[in-house]
């Protein structure tokens, strides 16, 4: 087992990567998998943490994570899906019904 | 050796996260984040927490990406070749320059506390990963476990009303 | 039976539940259960009139913990007095004549126009029952969100901008209340007080920097709802563009809780602050009456002449409650309820005729005698009513509240008040003839209907009202008597305890709370009732302070 | 009997009701005339049988209150709905149900065949309820219900005809003219109540009790402030200079309202209520003085305009303004019976005159409308030699004429000469006397020529009506002309109840009568009366025969005009074309009203509703909204709109949070 720090570098370079990534690109459904990018970091860093503390909690919440995430995941397709049968594209810079 | 082994998967793990980003094609990137998640579900292993590995690639890599790739050949995208952003690659550089200097400062100045809890590596072995998140889940997380089922409900019935024809 | 002024209070929620399960297409079957609901809960309410015992305290008190967030504890405290008695049998009294003018003038969204009747109801009927602070702000703002929706949606030409105008005036004033409050309760917690009860913030004894500006926030929330100059031009809009069944409640309920609360909160709760304010409301109260009814007479919109002749009649009685006299403030409550009366009525008749031309303008009107006489005659009764004219509901109260604001230091004011009486004469005299009298010459008015049964009927109760009133006002007037007694007791503490007095006299008073909670009628007799002079505050400014003024404050001091 | 009090008021209730109610349904004129004449008939009766009783008891028990129910407690303050009978009050009551009777049964046939017959009737009914409410009242409060219910009447008989605008308009003045009186009535009230309250601990409206703590009262001072509150209501209610302007407007309503409203009974009551608390007011002397000076411009005022009217019944409209005046002179110079006799007198002639005029009236609208003829019923100019078509009509106008006019042996004359006798020779006004007396006077040769010219214009001559009309003209039937020959002979012998003592042929059964009211009074009035010399009998006789010849002289000049000469009248015209255009438009008091009150009030609401309202007010309300625009304006820039703006945002603060935590 490797010490708790080099977990938590990883995580935080793949956090790293999923939030430039959420930043850049227009591709609403790239966005998306970014963002479950950045959601698993933080499941590494709870798994390490867990690990390292001795304490499964972490590893519980870790598992409601996964819960949301499909949950999300399953809400959120359905909305890009929705979102294309309206405007033909899944361009965030389509999504402009807020924009003044 | 379990160092060495560890520095391989971490390679791939940032490797495939930074495709995900930089590919043009979302399958790719799809694929690339399924890479990652593999990856993810080693550590996990290595962190002795086998039952989370087996979510993670059941979850996220069977079912989460497998819905995200179906979805993405549904819609049939075009490759995205549209106008550059420039300037949001720089904002997002900024963010994320900010977001490692945050980390890596707080790796640096923290230091972690020792082990509190019970879950030695040893017990873990002893009586088994899984039964052990299977005690908390239903002992300690019993009502958050309920209420997530509520909400896969609530989800489930949200994909079906939003993915009708007319909402 | 002990629950009754709950049950009262919710019975309204209740039938919103009830209302829930009805399709939306039955417009009958909702009018009719909406109405049924409201009348019920007027013959409840009616239970706690018989059983009101004629004293001081409060009754059918319910008293139970609610919230406890922290140093906040909220009880779900209330009780009504003779003062919230008539106000809240006012509330339940007009919502079935609100509501059965509903049955014709609204046809879109019926569902959830009843619905925000009926939680405009409990709002109401809550503010009035309140004896928690909170729970008090709680019910204000509650009736302010369906008064919103009803101006806004079911309303006229100009109804967003009049809903806006309704709801920023409003909240503005009530955020001020709320921040006074908050600060009330720390200050009653720095001197024992552990919740939100206003039987014991009766008994705090605040320093006068900060009753002033206690007394200035509630006020100044008050002053809006009721609604005095300058701060009243939210009402005419509101009125105009308001479904006639909005105006009614408005003018007949909704205008009360800023007088109402004057009379239950900011006075009691602030004496000096009030006596040290009360030239100012006075000032600004004449003003109101002589504006409003100059205002009034030019108004080309009927429904906006009645509206600003609704800020008259609520300066006459922002007059009477300053008066701080047991004459003036009777008056007040009197005049309150017979504004309620009047001008809902008002309120109604030009409903009536909106209704069948479509038109509020007093020019595209004219003769209306010819072809609706039983229109004509109730128009008139209750114009007379509006009016004052002696031997209805209007002269009494009118007559009480300028009496008493003459025998008080508001003398001066009350002669120029008194002038607004040939005012309102002028403009409401000169509407009615020129809707009523002259040649009937516009084609359209040729084949107006009279009244038909329903809008008699929605009729009748008012104008039986305004004639039990007029003549025989005693049973009203001896109900609330004792609670106007305690009232004037304890504004009169103010001008006593503005002078240094033995400190005997000063220790905290929790008795008042535990009145509350004991059995009705047990208290009342204690009251040294009448001496004669004992209630003047500072009739003349020479008299120093009587010796009955304290145990007239405390009358469980005596214990 | 004095029990039965409540019932006086009680039975037009009742008739209000049934014919208010369910007038429309009667439909039968007989049944509902009948119906309201009955009720107020049996309350003549009953008010008959409370005088026999009174006269029975000795003078210091003819005061009797009955408590119907308590009306307003509060506090100290109580009003209970009571009726007091005194002798002021009974003589009345019998004066209103007297003569409100007859009237009654004159609109029987007046008002056939009108649309709102059943309406006329249940407003009259409740005018005679009011009216006795008024006089019945013990406190002041109840006298107030009266005093406004009077004054709403008033207002529904005058807008009888609503669907003529001047009708409407006339009624609204009526009403708001009244409540300025009452605005003072109110504020004289709180006055006396308060002063009587804070200064004795005596917190009462009752007139019993206000006249036995009267004594507390000082002279001048704050009475005088009071009473001239009080002053004012009177002037409100009973037509006076300021007030005035809306009787003879008034005389839109039907001609038996004029009768009984108008003239007999409710513009009296501003005298009645001066009468009722002489005691009050006779503690100022200077508003004894006002009164009586106001009095006597009022009747000088009234009388001119009424010489150049030609409409009949504005002439008597300004006629019974000017002899109102004559009462507020006998009120002000402290002849209170007087007054009251003057009261009595003019309400049998001055009705009998209104109902005479009515009959004239009703004939010319009968005969002119036959032949379609657009002609006016009531102009004077379109009459003339009624005397041989209405017989009976013309009679008892004559007799009343000669009654007004202060013949010898007629009613006005003795209450009249009363008046001008006590201007002349009361203790309260010193110098002031003569000029008073002068003014009543002059007042008096007026009245004897308007009204006289008013008879020759209308029953002498040539007749002026359109000659094919002419054939058509017919007395009125019984139902009409009965009770003009009550109230004529009233008119004539009405007066000898209360002859002066310096004829001396019968004792002055009115002034013994009311004695107890007014004793107080003048005990009062004593106080500072100036105790000179008194006038001797020789004056008296001197000027009594000198009334007389002021009122031939008047009629002798009216004769003069319209019966020998009739081209003088055009050339008096011609030679004073600015004086009578001035007086023929009633010295411009209306115009100048509308000028000085009306119209600027209207301007000013204009002003204050489009100017302060709309601008000021809400401009600062609708200011404060746009400014938070504006900001909002520049601020919603910042919602891009693109999302991932947003994310950027977010982003951005999470870190820059962080990192503060971190770095910190």
């Amino acid at each position: 087992m490797e010490n708790l720090n080099s977990y938590l570098i990883v995580s935080a370079i793949l956090f790293t990567i999923g939030t430039i990534g959420v930043l850049t690109r227009k591709n609403v459904i790239v966005i998306f998998m970014c963002i479950e990018l950045m959601l698993n970091a933080v499941n590494l860093t709870f798994v390490a943490f867990s690990r390292h503390l001795g304490n499964l909690d972490g590893q519980v919440f870790v598992f409601f994570i996964m819960t949301v995430a499909a949950a999300e995941a399953a809400v959120g397709l359905a909305l890009i899906i929705a979102f294309f049968n309206n405007k033909e594209s899944i361009d965030v810079d389509d999504v402009n019904l807020m924009k003044w | 050796m379990e160092t060495l082994f560890f520095l391989i998967i971490t390679l791939v793990a940032i490797v495939s996260a930074i495709l995900v980003v930089t590919c043009k094609n979302p399958i790719n990137s799809a694929l690339s984040l399924i890479m990652t998640f593999f990856c993810l579900a080693t550590y996990y292993v290595m962190l002795d927490a086998p039952f989370m590995a087996a979510v993670q690639v059941m979850v996220y890599a069977g079912a989460i990406m497998v819905l995200m790739v179906f979805t993405i050949m549904l819609l049939n995208i075009r490759v995205d070749a549209s106008k550059k952003h420039s300037h949001k690659l720089i904002f997002g550089s900024i963010i994320g320059f900010f977001t490692v200097l945050n980390l890596v400062v707080v790796l640096v100045k923290s230091r972690a506390a020792l082990p509190t809890g019970p879950y030695s590596g040893e017990m873990i072995k002893k009586i088994g990963h899984t039964e052990l998140v299977g005690r908390e889940i239903f002992t300690t997380f019993l009502l958050p476990f309920e209420i997530t089922s509520i909400l896969l409900l609530v989800a489930i019935v949200g994909a079906v009303i939003l993915a009708k024809k007319k909402i | 039976m002990s629950n009754v002024l709950s049950l009262t209070t919710f019975l309204p929620i209740l039938g919103v539940l009830l209302l829930l399960f009805i399709p939306k297409d039955s417009k009958g079957v909702l009018r009719n259960v909406t109405l049924a609901v409201t009348v019920v809960t007027f013959l409840v309410s009616l239970i706690m009139l018989i059983g009101f015992q004629t004293n001081a305290e409060f009754q059918f008190v319910e008293n139970v913990p609610w919230i406890a967030a922290g140093p906040f504890i909220m009880r779900y405290n209330i009780g009504i007095d003779g003062i919230s008695l008539w106000l809240v049998i006012l509330t339940t009294f007009i919502m079935p004549i609100a509501v059965l003018s509903t049955f014709t003038a609204v046809e879109e969204k019926v569902k959830e126009y009843m619905i925000c009747l009926l939680l405009l109801e409990t709002g109401m009927l809550g503010a009035f029952i309140s004896l928690d602070l909170f729970l008090f702000y709680i019910f204000w703002e509650v009736m302010l969100i369906p008064m919103y929706f009803m101006i806004g949606i079911w309303g006229g030409k100009n109804k967003i901008y009049a809903a806006v105008k309704f709801f920023i005036y409003t909240m503005v004033g009530s955020l001020l209340m709320l921040v006074a409050l908050i600060f009330l309760y720390f200050k009653g917690m720095q001197a024992g007080i552990t919740d939100f009860g206003l039987l014991q913030f009766f008994n705090l004894k605040l320093d006068m920097a900060t009753q002033t500006w206690l007394f200035l926030a509630f006020a100044f929330a008050f002053a809006i709802k009721v609604p005095m100059f300058p701060l009243h031009t939210w009402l005419p809009d509101a009125h105009t563009e308001a479904p006639t069944a909005g105006s009614v409640i408005l003018a007949a309920v909704l205008l009360k809780m800023g007088t109402y609360g004057y009379v239950r909160f900011a006075i009691p709760l602030f004496p000096e602050a009030a006596h040290k304010f009360a030239p100012l409301i006075a000032t600004l109260a004449v003003i109101g009456i002589i504006y409003a009814a100059l205002v009034a007479m030019v108004q080309e919109d009927v429904k906006k002449l009645v509206a600003y002749s609704s800020v008259a009649h609520l300066g006459f009685v922002m007059l009477g409650v300053f008066a701080f006299n047991v004459e003036g403030i009777t008056g007040g409550m009197l005049q309150m309820i017979n504004h309620g009366i009047s001008t809902g009525a008002l309120f109604l008749i030009v409903g009536f005729i909106y209704e069948r031309r479509h038109t509020r303008l007093i020019t595209d009107f004219g003769g209306l005698s010819k072809q609706m006489p039983i229109f004509a005659t109730i128009f008139m009764i209750v114009t007379f009513s509006s009016v004052g004219l002696p031997g209805t509901n209007g002269f009494v109260g009118e007559f009480l509240i300028l009496l008493g604001a003459f025998e008080s230091h508001l003398r001066w004011y009350t002669v120029v008040a008194t002038s607004g009486v040939i005012l309102s004469a002028v403009y409401m005299l000169w509407v009615f003839q020129r809707v009523m009298f002259g040649e009937l010459d516009n084609p359209k008015n040729q084949k107006l209907l009279d009244l038909n049964a329903r809008e008699i009927a929605i009729m009748v109760p008012l104008i039986v009202m305004i004639f039990v009133m007029g003549l025989y006002p005693k049973p009203f007037i001896d109900k609330m008597d004792p609670a106007i007694k305690k009232l004037v007791a304890q504004a009169r503490v103010a001008s006593v305890s503005a002078q240094p007095i033995p400190a005997s006299q000063q220790k905290p008073m929790p008795a008042a709370q535990q009145g509350a909670q004991m059995p009705a009628g047990h208290q009342g007799g204690e009251m040294p009732a009448g001496h004669p002079g004992g209630e003047k505050p500072a009739g003349h400014p020479g008299s120093s302070p009587t010796p009955h003024a304290a145990p007239t404050a405390n009358p469980h001091n005596a214990k | 009997m004095f029990d039965k009090v409540w019932l006086i008021p009680l039975f037009p209730l009742i008739g209000f009701l049934i014919n208010g109610l369910f007038g429309k349904k009667i439909k039968n004129e007989a049944v509902i005339g009948g119906i309201g004449t009955l009720m107020i008939f049996l309350s003549f009766l009953v008010s008959c049988g409370i005088l026999m009783q009174m006269i029975g008891l000795p003078p210091e028990q003819r005061v009797f209150e009955k408590v119907l129910f308590p009306w307003i407690h509060s506090g100290n303050f109580k009003a209970d709905m009571a009726f007091l009978i005194d002798p002021l009050s009974v003589i009345m009551i019998m004066v209103v149900t007297g003569v409100g009777s007859l009237i009654h049964l004159y609109s029987i046939g007046y008002m056939h065949g009108e649309e709102g017959f059943y309406r006329f009737f249940a407003y009259l009914n409740l005018f005679c309820m009011s009216m006795l409410l008024l006089v019945l009242g013990s406190n002041m409060l109840v006298m107030f219900i009266g005093w406004e219910g009077v004054g709403l009447c008033s207002y529904l008989l005058i807008g009888y005809y609503f669907h003529k605008k001047s009708a409407g308009d006339a009624a609204k003045k009526a009403f708001v003219m009244n409540r300025v009186g009452d605005f003072g009535f109110l504020i004289g009230l709180f006055t006396l109540y308060w002063w009587f309250g804070s200064n004795h601990n005596i917190w009462t409206v009752n007139f019993t009790e206000i006249k036995a703590a009267s004594h507390l009262l000082p002279y001048g001072g704050v009475v005088t402030f009071a009473t001239l509150c009080f002053f004012v209501g009177a002037t409100g209610k009973s037509a006076q200079i300021p007030l005035f302007t809306w009787l003879p407007d008034a005389m839109e309503g039907p001609t038996p309202v004029s009768a009984l409203i108008h003239a007999a009974t409710m513009v009296t009551a501003g005298v009645y209520m001066i009468g009722r608390m002489s005691f009050v007011f006779v503690k100022s002397p200077e508003t004894m003085m006002v009164i009586a000076v106001v009095g006597a411009a009022t009747a000088i005022f009234a009388a001119t305009i009424g010489t150049a009217q030609n409409d009949i019944k504005r002439v008597l409209a300004y006629s019974t303004v000017s002899q109102l005046g004559f009462m507020f002179l006998a009120m002000g110079v402290g002849a209170f019976s007087a007054g009251i006799f003057h009261l009595m007198t003019h309400a049998f002639f001055k009705a009998c005159l209104f109902l005479g005029s009515g009959s004239v009236i009703h004939a010319m609208h009968h005969a002119l409308h036959k032949i379609h003829s657009n002609d006016d019923a009531q102009d004077m100019r379109n009459m003339g030699g009624l005397k041989s078509a209405m017989p009976i009509t013309f009679l008892t106008f004559l007799v009343s004429t000669i009654a007004i006019s202060g013949i010898p042996g007629f009613s006005g004359f003795f209450s009249k000469d009363e008046i001008l006798w006590m201007a002349f020779a009361n203790p309260y006004h010193g110098n002031l006397n003569i000029v008073l007396w002068g003014i009543g006077a002059i007042a008096a040769c007026f009245t004897a020529f308007y009204m006289f010219r008013l008879v020759f214009m209308t029953f002498f001559g040539e007749s002026r009506i359109n000659p094919k009309a002419k054939g058509y003209l017919h007395e009125s039937p019984l139902v009409i002309t009965i009770p003009l020959m009550v109230l004529g002979a009233l008119a004539a012998v009405g007066g000898y109840l209360g002859m002066p003592k310096i004829l001396g042929m019968l004792p002055n059964y009115f002034e013994h009568w009311l004695e107890p009211v007014f004793e107080l009074a003048n005990e009062y009035g004593s106080k500072y009366a100036h105790h000179g010399a008194h006038p001797s009998h020789a004056i008296e006789w001197g000027l009594m025969g000198l009334s007389v010849v002021i009122a031939l002289v008047g009629i002798a000049i009216a004769f003069t005009m319209y019966v020998k000469n009739t081209e003088l009248p055009g050339k008096f015209v011609a030679a004073f074309p600015t004086l009578h255009r001035v007086v023929y438009n009633k010295w411009y008091v209306d115009e100048i009203y509308d000028y000085v009150f009306v119209n600027p009030c209207k301007a000013c609401g204009q002003f204050l509703w489009k100017g302060f309202d709309v601008l000021v007010i809400d401009g600062v309300v609708n200011g404060v909204a746009n400014v938070v625009m504006g900001f909002s304006g520049i601020f919603r820039y910042i919602q891009s709109g693109y999302i991932y703006n947003y994310a950027f945002s977010m982003a951005l603060g999470v870190v820059v949070m962080l990192g503060y935590f971190i770095f910190k």
